[in-house]
């Protein structure tokens, strides 16, 4: 029993499950997410990964089980501007610069756009990139410039579906880099990912889905 | 869930119990629409006498104002499941909301119709703009609207709240389309035709018309019972209960 | 046979009222049967399927062998 | 947590954005601009060039001239933003969604609505409609092309999750238009005969106004019952 196992947890699951036609997508699942942890969702294609994710950030109804935030049942008000998510769809508008697209995302959380920008965007590795329309990018600098987004907001969770794809191996380094200060400094994160990756900080924890 | 839904109303939420309850129900329903409907059509089409000034073109009255009426009511019932089936998300609602608009669509076309062939030798057009006949036209159009968009979803669950909601919005309009035809008429003096003039109606007349009116009534329900129970079929495909009633149908 | 005729003719408005009973009642059953065709389809489509399952798990236990 | 400087500046944020996504791609601006055009040019040869006749039906022409321009544009509002994932973070954003959707309402009235008010004029002048009529025309307009907007994003955000909607979006929207264009029309109408044209104007403003508080909430409503699933 580690300190983390008795505090409240930010994130429990009991029984989770999630019908689509009456029929459940994974099985019902159980588990605790601490602040300070990472658990690495692992399971084969089609097993439920992205749908999770998409239960757990809010945007589909829970069909079966529960969802605490915090001890409290999960609310949309409750938990908002405390999760970040990203999606195999970027979020990202083509036609606009990472610099634009990283202010719109401030604006919706209700931030001040501030030098902040630049130095995210170069410390992703988008330097000379700032003000090119993402139309134009490669898909490994789309996806960097959607990782941005962590780096700029704050938030307790982050929910990342396959976020090392289309990432070359700096890329990927990127990734963990993020998520080893996100954890460090008392947040928490849930990954997809059908490949094997290797953490640099620790073992995370492993949700396995089954069909 | 909230506590205050009869219970008895949550049991026969549940699609096994009421399949078996519609199943029972049907023929029941059907029977006595069939009855209602002989009784009526042979008290409008034989016994009532000729009107004294419509003459015998009258007798559509039997089909015709049931018929407006079951499309008022339909709308009425699919607006309530509707709301049941968005706030409480329970699964028979929608099916109940979603099965009554082909219903409700194929009595506004009915209504449309025989309105229309009773109204070329009455008043001697086929069509007008009046509020009545618009607010009908634009209420077949809304269940053809909800049917259209149940179906261009992939997820039918998905695809009924997505169709109740219109069918919610749509509520709201009929009135404000019945009202904005009636002013539009006032602009337009002239095109306006008093459809339904006396409304002074014998006796000899208005017990067929009832009739028929509760036989309308008894063939939506039967109706409605047999859609349901078909699409709840569909719905429930993975379940044990349906899978019994595959094989037992398949042996019979 | 004349109070048929009569009857038949309904005061010369015939066009109009046969024409609407025969849409009331044409369209009423074309309701009617529409859900009967369909539960004949789910079923059929519902057996379809029940039948893949059951061959597909008698032939697991050759593919996957028996583990502890 | 989030006070109100907060919000106006997501709201900023939200009113900026489709207007530069607008802007960006001007060319889809003016596209209902000249269908509209194009389709006014279409009456005349019809039905030919008599005045008394173009007179008459100049007012209804143009106001469903531009209820069809506007249904045009009106299936791509929530389109890319579903597509690219935008909406998805749209909806998760610690902000009032209703109050994000209207202001996205805004952005595309802007865009597609505003450019066809400032080219009705000269639609109307193609049709002959008496100058005095165009100031009765232009506040209808004025008025009716938001109310088509907001509940047209209603009911465009109910198709969002279907991949057919085009035709099915008329079938809905238009029967629903009915008392905006009979309002509109009828404005347009009394004021030509000369008489009394405020009444319906009024109708308009108050089906405005409760359409602006009720429809970004419907809007809402319907765009997360389109993403769940």
């Amino acid at each position: 029993m580690t300190a983390a196992d008795t505090a409240l947890p930010l994130l429990e699951a009991r029984a989770l499950s999630f019908f689509r036609q009456d029929e459940p997508v994974f099985a019902p699942l159980d588990f605790r997410l601490h602040a300070g942890e990472l658990a690495l969702v692992e399971g084969d294609n089609g097993s439920g990964k992205t749908t999770l994710l998409r239960m757990l950030a809010g945007l589909l109804h829970i069909s079966a089980g529960e969802l605490h935030w915090r001890g409290e049942p999960m609310q949309r008000d409750r938990c908002a501007g405390e999760i970040l998510f990203l999606g195999h769809q970027l979020g990202l508008k083509a036609d606009l610069s990472p610099r634009e697209n990283l202010r719109i995302a401030a604006g919706l959380h209700g931030m001040r756009e501030g030098a902040g920008a630049a130095s995210v965007l170069a410390r992703i590795g988008l330097r000379g990139y700032e003000d090119e329309p993402v139309r134009r990018l490669s898909a490994g600098q789309k996806k960097r410039a959607a990782l941005a987004r962590l780096l700029l907001l704050p938030a307790s969770l982050w929910l990342l579906d396959e976020p090392y794809a289309n990432l070359d191996r700096i890329g990927i380094a990127l990734v963990n880099d993020l998520l080893e200060s996100h954890t460090d400094t008392g947040g928490a994160a849930m990954v997809t990912s059908h490949g094997t990756v290797s953490f640099h900080g620790g073992e995370p924890r492993r949700i396995r889905m089954h069909d | 869930m909230a506590s205050w839904i009869p219970l008895w109303l949550h049991k026969l939420g549940s699609p096994p119990t009421f399949y078996r309850f519609a199943g029972a129900l049907q023929p029941w329903a059907m029977a006595l629409a069939l009855l209602l409907g002989a009784i009526g059509l042979y008290g409008g089409l034989v016994l009532a006498p000729a009107d004294y000034q419509q003459a015998d073109a009258y007798r559509i009255i039997f089909i015709h104002v049931p018929s407006a009426w079951m499309s008022m009511f339909i709308y009425a019932v699919m607006g309530v499941a509707s709301f049941v089936a968005l706030v409480w998300r329970i699964k028979l609602a929608e099916v109940v909301a979603m099965e009554s608009a082909p219903i409700g669509a194929a009595f506004t076309f009915i209504t449309l119709v025989t309105g229309s062939l009773w109204g070329k030798p009455m008043w001697g057009t086929w069509w007008t703009w009046d509020a009545r006949l618009t607010s009908e036209l634009v209420l077949l159009f809304l269940f053809l609207g909800v049917i259209g968009l149940y179906h261009a979803f992939e997820d039918r669950r998905q695809g009924a709240r997505a169709a109740a909601f219109l069918a919610i919005i749509g509520i709201i309009n009929v009135p404000i389309v019945h009202f904005s035809v009636n002013w539009w008429n006032t602009l337009h003096q002239g095109s306006t035709v008093n459809v339904f003039g006396q409304s002074k109606i014998s006796a000899d007349m208005l017990w067929p018309l009832l009739t028929m009116t509760l036989a309308t009534k008894f063939y939506y329900l039967a109706s409605l019972f047999s859609r349901a129970r078909t699409d709840l079929l569909a719905l429930e495909g993975g379940k044990d209960w349906v899978r019994k009633i595959a094989e037992d149908e398949a042996s019979r | 046979m004349n109070a048929l005729q009569q009857f038949l003719a309904m005061g010369g408005y015939a066009a109009y009222v046969w024409p609407a009973y025969a849409l009331f009642f044409a369209v009423l059953l074309a309701d009617t049967l529409a859900p009967r065709l369909r539960r004949r389809r789910v079923l059929a489509e519902l057996r379809a399927r029940l039948a893949r399952q059951s061959a597909r798990q008698e032939r697991k236990p050759l593919s996957t062998p028996a583990s502890p | 947590m989030m006070n109100r400087p907060s919000l106006a500046s997501a709201c900023a944020a939200m009113l900026r954005r489709d207007l530069t996504l607008a802007w960006r791609r001007r060319g889809d601006i003016a596209m209902p601009v000249l269908y509209a055009l194009i389709v006014t040019m279409l009456f005349p040869f019809a039905l030919g060039p008599e005045d008394t006749l173009l007179q008459r039906i100049a007012g209804g022409v143009v106001l469903v001239t531009v209820l069809l321009a506007m249904l045009l544009a009106l299936d791509a509002m929530f389109a890319s933003d579903i597509e690219d994932g935008s909406l998805e973070q749209l909806v998760l954003a610690p902000q009032p969604l209703a109050l994000m959707l209207g202001m996205k309402i805004l952005a595309h009235w802007l865009a597609t609505a505003l450019p066809l008010i400032v080219i009705a004029p000269l639609m109307a002048a193609m049709l002959h409609l008496p100058g005095v009529v165009i100031p009765v025309l232009l506040l209808a307009l004025v008025l009716a092309t938001p109310l088509l907007s907001l509940l047209g994003a209603v009911l465009v955000a109910l198709t969002a999750g279907t991949r057919r909607s085009g035709m099915l979006l008329a079938l809905m929207l238009l029967p629903l238009c009915v008392p905006a264009v009979i309002f509109a029309a009828g404005a347009v109408a009394a004021a030509q005969q000369g008489l009394p044209w405020l009444a319906p104007v009024a109708w308009l403003a108050a089906a405005l106004v409760l359409a602006v508080v009720l429809a970004p909430l419907a809007c809402a409503a319907a765009l997360r019952i389109a993403l769940d699933a």
